[in-house]
C-alpha cells in the first residue's frame, strides 16, 4: 500500500483512462521513473569509463591536474545539493499531506539551492577560464604532464557540464511544479508528479556525490 | 501531526545530518595518504551516501520490487562495461 | 596473383586458416542441410490437407533441448580453441624476425628497412622464407594493413605501435590493402608485397640506382640524436648523465619512479621520447621536455633504430 | 487461451467506430495518444526512410559494377554508404518492429487499453521525426563521410563533413528508442490482463520485453559516445584524440558496447514475430515455450558481453580478444536453440503455406546462414582475415535484411488485416516473397565469396579480379529493389480494394484476434481474463475444419 492511497479521497490524483486504479497508475509512473534513472546511470557511466581508463593510465598527471580545483567550493556545493535534496523530500512529504503553502515554499527553496549550486559552479568555471585551464580553447598549462592534465580537464568539464545541464532541467521543472501547485486547490492531486520530480532530483544529487570525490579529492594529501 | 508523521520528518532530518557528516568524512579521509586505498574508500563513502539517499529520500523500499531489479541492472551493466573494457587496458602490455 | 575464384596461400599460416575455414564451412553446410531437410520433410508430411497422424503432439522435451544446447556448445569450444591457437601464433613474433617499420599516412604506406635504409612507398620488397616483423604506426587516422594472401590484418593506430609478423613461403606479388576506412581515397591506399628469393632481395636492397649506400635508419638516427639535443643529457658510454644512459637499454627491464618495472621495447622508447613525464626512470627527475609534435613518426623510428644499434656495439655496460 | 469476460467496467456505447475512422482530421492523427495511431505514424515515416536508405544502397551497388570508381566521386561514394548505414540502422532497423508492430500489438496482446504512457509514446514519434529531420539536413547539405560507425580520430579530427549534425540527429533518435523501450517495460510489467502471468504471455511480448531491456541498457552509452565525439570535434581535443594522450580504441569500446546489442535489438523482435507465425500457420503450440522465452532474455543479457569481437584486429590486447571470442561463441547458443525449437514446432502440425508462413520459412533459412557465418567471425583466426571485408557485409546483411526485414514483412502481412481491416492479395504477396528471397540471395551470397577472396569493405574502386562477384551482387540488388516495391504497391491498393477482413482471418489465438479488425480506440470493451497458456491450437481440429471448408466449397461449385 504505497503512500498514494493514504491521501484523502477528494485530493487523490485523477486516474487516467487506461489505468485500473490510482495504485496501478502510481506504481507504473514510479517504475517508469526508475527505468529512466537506469538509462541515466549508463549515460553518465560512459564518462566514468573514460575517467577510470585515463586515471589508471595517467595517475600522476590526474593527481597534478586535480590540484587546480577549488576543494572548499566543491565541498560547499556538495553540502548545498544535500540541503536541496532535504528540501525536496520535505516538499514531497507536505504535498502528500495536502499542505499547499509549505509544499510550494519548499519547492522554491529546492530550486533556489539548485541555482546557488550552479552559481558556485559558474564561479569555479570562470576562475578556471582565467587560469587558462579550459582544454582546447584556453589551455595555458605547461610542464611535462601538460597534455594529460588537459585530458583530465576534458573529463572534468564534460562530467560537471553534463551534471549542470541536468541541474538546469531539474531547477526549471521544480520551478514550474511550484507554480502549478500554487494554482492547485488540492496539491495532493499532483502527488505522483511531484514524487517523480523528487526521484529525478535525488538522482542528480547522487551523481554529484560520486563526481565530487573522483574529481576534487584525488590529491589533497600530495 | 500524528507520531507516524513526526517520525518520518525526524528520519529525514537525521539522514540529512548523516549525509553532511559523510561529506566531512570524505574530505577528511582524502587528507590522509591512503595510497592505493584512497579512491576505494572515497567510493565506499560515496556509495553509502547514495544508499542513504535512495533508501530514505527516494523510498526505494516502498516502491515495487521491479524498480529494484532495474537499479541492480543499471549498476551491473555499468560494471560489465567498466570491467571488460579495463580487461583490455590492463592486459595490453 | 589470385584469380577470380581462388586466393593464394603465400604463407604456411594461410594454409592453416583456410583449413579452419573449410572445417567451419563443412559444419555450417551440415547444420543447414539438417535443418532444411527437417523443415521440408515436416512441410511435405504435415501440409494442410494431407493425411498424417497429428494426434497428441509434443511441445516440450527437456532432454532434446539439452542435447541441442550441449552439442553446439562443445563444437563451439572446439572452434574457439582451434582459432585461438592460430591467432596466438600471429602475435608471438619469432626472435630472429627481420624488422621493418611501417608508417600509415592518409592514403599511402611508407616502409622503412632499418638495416639497409631502403625507403619504399606502397610497395614492400621482402625476402622469401624469412620471418618479417612489421612495427607499425599511423601519422593521422586509423588504417589497417591487410595482405589477403598472407591472411593477416592489423590496425595501424596513431599514438602507439602495433606489430604483426609473417613468413612468406611463395615468391610473387600480393595485394596489400588498407582495411580500416580512413577517408576520401581509402580505396586508393593500396600496394603490393613483392616476395623475392633471398639473393634477388639482397641485390635489390644493396645497390640502389644512385650507387650511394642510403643512410641506414640507425645512421639517420645518430645525426638526429645530436641535432635534436638528446646527447646533452644521455651519455653513450654507459655512465648516467642528467638522463639515464641509453647504451644497451633496448630490451632491458627498467624500474620507474612509480615502482613499476617495464621492458624497454619500441613502445616504451617511443613513449619516453614523445611523453617522457609519464615514464620517469627511478633516480632521475622528470625534466625531459616532451617531443610530441616536434618529431615526426619517421624521426622517432630512426632514433629508436639508433638506440637499438647502441645496444649491439657498446655491449651494454649499464 | 480460453477467455471469459468480466462484467463491464465502463459505459458500453453503440457499435464502436474503429480507431481509424473515429476522427479523420490531420490534427487528430498528429496529436493522437492512441498507441495504434502512433504505430501507423511510425510505419509511414520509417518506410519512407527505408526507401531513402535503399536508394543510397542502389547507387553504391551501381558504382561497384565496375572496378574503377567511375560513376560517382570517391567523396560522394563515401557519403552514400554512410547515408545508407545511418538511415538503415538508426532510422529503420532499430525502430521498425518495436515502434510499429510492438506499439500496435503489445496493448492488444496483454489485454490493456493503451501503453502505460500514451503521451510519452507520441513524444517518442516526434523525437524520432526531429532526429530524422536533423540527420537528413546533415546528409543533404553536405553529407557525412565517416561510415555509420563514426570511428575516431577520423570522425573527430580529420573528417570535414557534417559529423556533429549527424551525431546530434542520431543522438535524438536514440531518445525516441529509449522512450519506446521504457514504455514497453512498464506496460508489460504493470498492465497485463488478469490471469495473464509471465509464462502465458505470447512470445512476441517476451521478445519485445527483452528488446526493451537492451534499449534501456545500451542506448544511453551510444548517446554519451556521440556527445563525446561532438565535444572533441568542437574543442579540438578530447578523450579519443591520441595527440593529447587519448585513445581511439576507447571510442570503439564505448561505440560497440551499444552497437553490438543494437543488432540483437533488431533480431529479437523479428524472432518474436516468427514464434507467432510458426505457431499459427502450423496450428501447433510452440515447441519449448520456456526455452524460447528464456533464450530471448539470454540474448539480451549476453549481447552485452561480446562487443570486443569487433576489435580483434584493432590493437586490442590479445587476451581480451580471447575472452571476447569465447563469449561470442556462447551468445550463438540461444539463437541455435530458437531455430531448433521453431523447426520442432512444425512436427505434427497442419502447415498452411500462406504468405506470412513463406516469410517465416525464408527467415529460418537466411537466419541460419547469417547465424552460422557469425561463428566464422567469432573464430579469431578467420576474423583477422575477413574483418572489414565483404564477408562481414554479407554476414550482417543476412541477419539484418535476410532475417529482420523478412520477419517484419511476415508480421506486417500477418497483422495487416487487424491493422487496416483489409485483406491483401495473396497471389501478389506470395510472388513478392519469392522475388525478395531470390533477389536477396543473389545480392548477398556472392559477397561472402568476394569477401573471403579479400575484397575490403567501403572501397570506391577495387581490384579487377573481384568484378565478377560484384556484377552478380549488383544484379541481385536490382531484383531485390523490385521485390521491395511490390508490397508497397499491393498493400496500398489493398487499403481501397482489399476484401473486408474478419476479426480473425487466420484463426489465430492471440487476444488481439478477439476484437474487431480494425480495433476500436479503446481496444477491449471489457478487460479479458486469461486462463491458459498461449497458442492453444490443435492440428487435428484444424484439419477437420479445413476438410469441412473444402467440402462446402466443393458443394457450392
Amino acid at each position: 500500500m504505497s503512500d498514494v492511497s493514504q491521501i484523502a479521497a477528494e485530493a487523490r490524483p485523477i486516474v487516467a483512462h487506461h489505468f485500473d486504479d490510482v495504485e496501478q497508475q502510481h506504481e507504473a509512473n514510479t517504475l517508469g521513473m526508475w527505468v529512466f534513472l537506469t538509462t541515466e546511470v549508463l549515460f553518465f557511466g560512459g564518462t566514468f569509463l573514460g575517467y577510470l581508463v585515463f586515471r589508471s593510465l595517467y595517475t600522476h598527471a590526474f593527481a597534478e591536474a586535480s590540484r587546480h580545483l577549488n576543494v572548499p567550493l566543491g565541498t560547499a556545493n556538495t553540502a548545498l545539493l544535500l540541503c536541496s535534496s532535504l528540501a525536496m523530500v520535505l516538499a514531497v512529504y507536505f504535498v502528500r499531506q495536502d499542505r499547499k503553502r509549505t509544499a510550494v515554499v519548499l519547492l522554491l527553496l529546492t530550486a533556489a539551492l539548485g541555482a546557488a549550486f550552479l552559481g558556485i559552479k559558474a564561479v569555479e568555471w570562470i576562475t578556471d577560464w582565467h587560469e587558462g585551464l579550459v582544454p582546447g580553447l584556453n589551455w595555458l598549462v605547461v610542464g611535462p604532464n601538460a597534455k594529460h592534465e588537459e585530458l583530465f580537464f576534458v573529463l572534468y568539464f564534460t562530467m560537471t557540464g553534463l551534471h549542470a545541464i541536468h541541474m538546469i532541467i531539474g531547477i526549471a521543472v521544480v520551478g514550474i511544479a511550484a507554480l502549478v501547485l500554487a494554482r492547485q486547490q488540492h496539491v495532493a492531486r499532483r502527488f505522483t508528479n511531484i514524487e517523480m520530480i523528487g526521484l529525478y532530483w535525488h538522482f542528480v544529487d547522487i551523481v554529484w556525490v560520486f563526481l565530487f570525490p573522483l574529481l576534487y579529492l584525488i590529491n589533497l594529501h600530495g | 501531526m500524528t507520531n507516524r508523521n513526526a517520525a518520518e520528518l525526524r528520519t529525514y532530518l537525521l539522514v540529512f545530518v548523516a549525509l553532511l557528516a559523510l561529506v566531512g568524512a570524505t574530505v577528511g579521509v582524502a587528507l590522509i595518504d591512503l595510497g592505493p586505498f584512497g579512491p576505494i574508500v572515497a567510493l565506499l563513502i560515496a556509495g553509502v551516501k547514495a544508499g542513504l539517499i535512495m533508501v530514505f529520500f527516494m523510498h526505494i523500499r516502498k516502491t515495487t520490487k521491479v524498480a529494484w531489479i532495474f537499479v541492480a541492472l543499471g549498476l551491473l551493466w555499468l560494471f560489465i562495461m567498466l570491467s571488460l573494457t579495463m580487461a583490455d587496458y590492463l592486459t595490453r602490455g | 596473383m589470385n584469380t577470380q575464384w581462388t586466393l593464394d596461400q603465400a604463407t604456411p599460416h594461410a594454409g592453416r586458416v583456410d583449413a579452419l575455414f573449410l572445417f567451419l564451412v563443412a559444419i555450417s553446410v551440415l547444420v543447414s542441410l539438417g535443418v532444411v531437410t527437417m523443415v521440408t520433410f515436416f512441410i511435405l508430411k504435415y501440409r494442410r490437407g494431407k493425411e498424417a497422424d497429428r494426434t497428441n503432439p509434443v511441445d516440450t522435451h527437456h532432454k532434446l533441448e539439452l542435447t541441442w544446447t550441449i552439442i553446439p556448445l562443445i563444437i563451439f569450444l572446439g572452434m574457439f580453441v582451434w582459432a585461438g591457437r592460430l591467432y596466438f601464433q600471429m602475435y608471438d613474433v619469432p626472435a630472429d624476425a627481420m624488422e621493418i617499420y611501417v608508417l600509415g599516412k592518409q592514403w599511402m604506406w611508407k616502409f622503412q628497412h632499418p638495416d639497409t635504409g631502403q625507403l619504399e612507398v606502397n610497395d614492400l620488397h621482402v625476402p622469401v622464407n624469412r620471418p618479417i616483423k612489421l612495427t607499425m604506426t599511423s601519422e593521422d587516422v586509423i588504417h589497417s594493413l591487410y595482405v589477403p594472401a598472407f591472411r593477416i590484418k592489423t590496425d595501424v593506430v596513431p599514438g602507439r605501435y602495433t606489430t604483426v609478423w609473417f613468413e612468406a613461403s611463395e615468391t610473387g606479388n600480393y595485394h596489400l590493402f588498407c582495411a580500416e576506412y580512413c577517408g576520401t581515397s581509402h580505396s586508393g591506399m593500396i600496394g603490393q608485397v613483392i616476395v623475392m628469393p633471398e639473393d634477388e632481395y639482397l641485390a635489390w636492397a644493396g645497390g640502389s640506382p644512385t650507387g650511394s649506400q642510403p643512410a641506414s635508419a640507425a645512421q639517420a638516427g645518430e645525426q638526429l640524436f645530436s641535432k635534436v639535443g638528446c646527447i646533452a643529457c644521455h651519455k653513450l658510454d654507459g655512465t648516467p648523465g642528467v638522463g639515464p644512459s641509453l647504451a644497451g637499454v633496448f630490451g632491458r627491464p627498467v624500474k620507474l619512479t612509480n615502482g613499476e618495472t617495464v621492458t624497454a621495447d619500441e613502445a616504451y622508447l617511443r613513449q619516453s621520447i614523445l611523453e617522457p613525464a609519464t615514464q620517469v626512470v627511478e633516480g632521475y627527475q622528470p625534466v625531459m621536455p616532451p617531443y610530441q609534435g616536434q618529431l615526426t613518426e619517421d624521426q622517432v623510428l630512426q632514433l629508436i633504430a639508433y638506440i637499438k644499434s647502441l645496444g649491439a656495439e657498446q655491449g651494454g655496460t649499464q | 487461451m480460453s477467455v471469459t469476460t468480466v462484467p463491464p467496467r465502463g459505459a458500453v456505447g453503440p457499435a464502436p467506430k474503429n480507431y481509424v475512422n473515429v476522427n479523420s482530421s490531420i490534427k487528430s492523427w498528429l496529436l493522437t495518444t492512441d498507441h495504434k495511431r502512433v504505430a501507423i505514424l511510425y510505419l509511414i515515416s520509417a518506410t519512407f526512410l527505408f526507401f531513402l536508405g535503399g536508394i543510397a544502397a542502389g547507387l553504391v551497388r551501381a558504382e561497384l559494377v565496375t572496378p574503377a570508381g567511375d560513376l560517382v566521386s570517391a567523396e560522394t561514394y563515401n557519403k552514400l554508404f554512410t547515408m545508407h548505414g545511418v538511415l538503415m540502422v538508426f532510422f529503420f532497423l532499430i525502430p521498425i518492429v518495436p515502434a510499429v508492430l510492438g506499439n500496435f500489438l503489445i496493448p492488444l496482446m496483454i489485454g490493456a487499453r493503451d501503453l502505460a504512457f500514451p503521451r510519452l509514446n507520441l513524444a517518442s514519434w516526434y523525437v524520432y521525426m526531429t532526429g530524422a529531420v536533423v540527420t537528413l539536413i546533415a546528409i543533404f547539405t553536405g553529407g557525412v563521410d565517416t561510415g555509420w560507425t563514426f570511428y575516431t580520430p577520423f570522425s573527430s579530427v580529420y573528417s570535414n563533413s557534417a559529423v556533429i549534425m549527424t551525431a546530434i540527429g542520431v543522438l535524438i533518435v536514440g531518445f525516441s528508442s529509449i522512450f519506446t523501450g521504457l514504455n514497453f517495460i512498464v506496460t508489460i510489467h504493470k498492465m497485463r490482463a488478469p490471469g495473464l502471468t509471465w509464462f502465458r504471455l505470447p512470445l512476441f511480448v517476451w521478445a519485445m520485453y527483452a528488446t526493451s531491456l537492451i534499449i534501456i541498457l545500451g542506448t544511453p552509452v551510444v548517446a554519451i559516445t556521440l556527445v563525446l565525439v561532438a565535444i572533441e570535434r568542437l574543442l579540438g581535443v578530447g578523450i579519443f584524440n591520441p595527440v593529447v594522450g587519448g585513445d581511439p580504441l576507447l571510442f570503439q569500446h564505448l561505440f560497440w558496447f551499444y552497437s553490438h546489442p543494437a543488432v540483437y535489438l533488431t533480431i529479437l523482435p523479428a524472432m518474436g514475430i516468427i514464434s507467432e507465425l510458426v505457431t499459427c500457420f502450423s496450428r501447433k503450440r510452440i515447441f519449448g515455450y520456456k526455452y524460447i522465452a528464456m533464450s530471448s532474455l539470454a540474448i539480451a543479457a549476453y549481447g552485452f558481453l561480446v562487443w570486443g569481437h569487433h576489435m580483434f584486429v584493432s590493437g586490442q590486447s590479445v587476451y581480451a580478444s580471447m575472452v571476447f571470442s569465447l563469449l561470442s561463441f556462447m551468445v550463438a547458443v540461444p539463437s541455435a536453440i530458437k531455430v531448433f525449437n521453431w523447426t520442432a514446432t512444425l512436427h505434427k502440425g497442419s502447415i498452411w503455406l500462406a504468405t506470412p508462413m513463406l516469410y517465416a520459412l525464408g527467415f529460418l533459412g537466411l537466419f541460419l546462414i547469417g547465424g552460422l557465418t557469425g561463428l566464422f567471425l567469432a573464430s579469431l583466426a578467420i576474423d583477422v582475415h575477413v574483418h572489414d571485408t565483404y564477408f562481414i557485409v554479407a554476414h550482417f546483411h543476412y541477419i539484418m535484411v535476410g532475417a529482420v526485414v523478412l520477419a517484419f514483412l511476415g508480421g506486417l502481412h500477418f497483422w495487416w488485416p487487424k491493422i487496416t481491416g483489409r485483406m491483401y492479395s495473396e497471389k501478389w504477396a506470395r510472388l513478392s516473397a519469392v522475388v525478395i528471397f531470390l533477389g536477396f540471395n543473389l545480392t548477398f551470397f556472392p559477397q561472402f565469396i568476394v569477401g573471403y577472396l579479400g575484397m575490403p569493405r567501403r572501397y570506391h574502386a577495387y581490384a579487377p579480379e573481384f568484378q565478377f562477384w560484384n556484377i552478380l551482387s549488383s544484379l541481385g540488388s536490382v531484383v531485390l529493389a523490385v521485390g521491395y516495391f511490390l508490397p508497397l504497391i499491393y498493400l496500398l491498393i489493398s487499403l481501397r480494394t482489399g476484401k473486408r477482413a474478419p476479426a480473425n482471418p487466420w484463426g489465430a489465438t492471440g487476444l488481439e484476434w478477439q476484437i474487431p479488425s480494425p480495433p476500436p480506440t479503446y481496444n477491449f470493451r471489457e478487460t479479458p481474463v486469461v486462463t491458459g497458456p498461449p497458442y492453444n491450437y490443435s492440428a487435428v481440429a484444424a484439419e477437420e475444419a479445413y476438410r469441412e471448408a473444402r467440402k462446402q466449397e466443393g458443394q457450392r461449385e
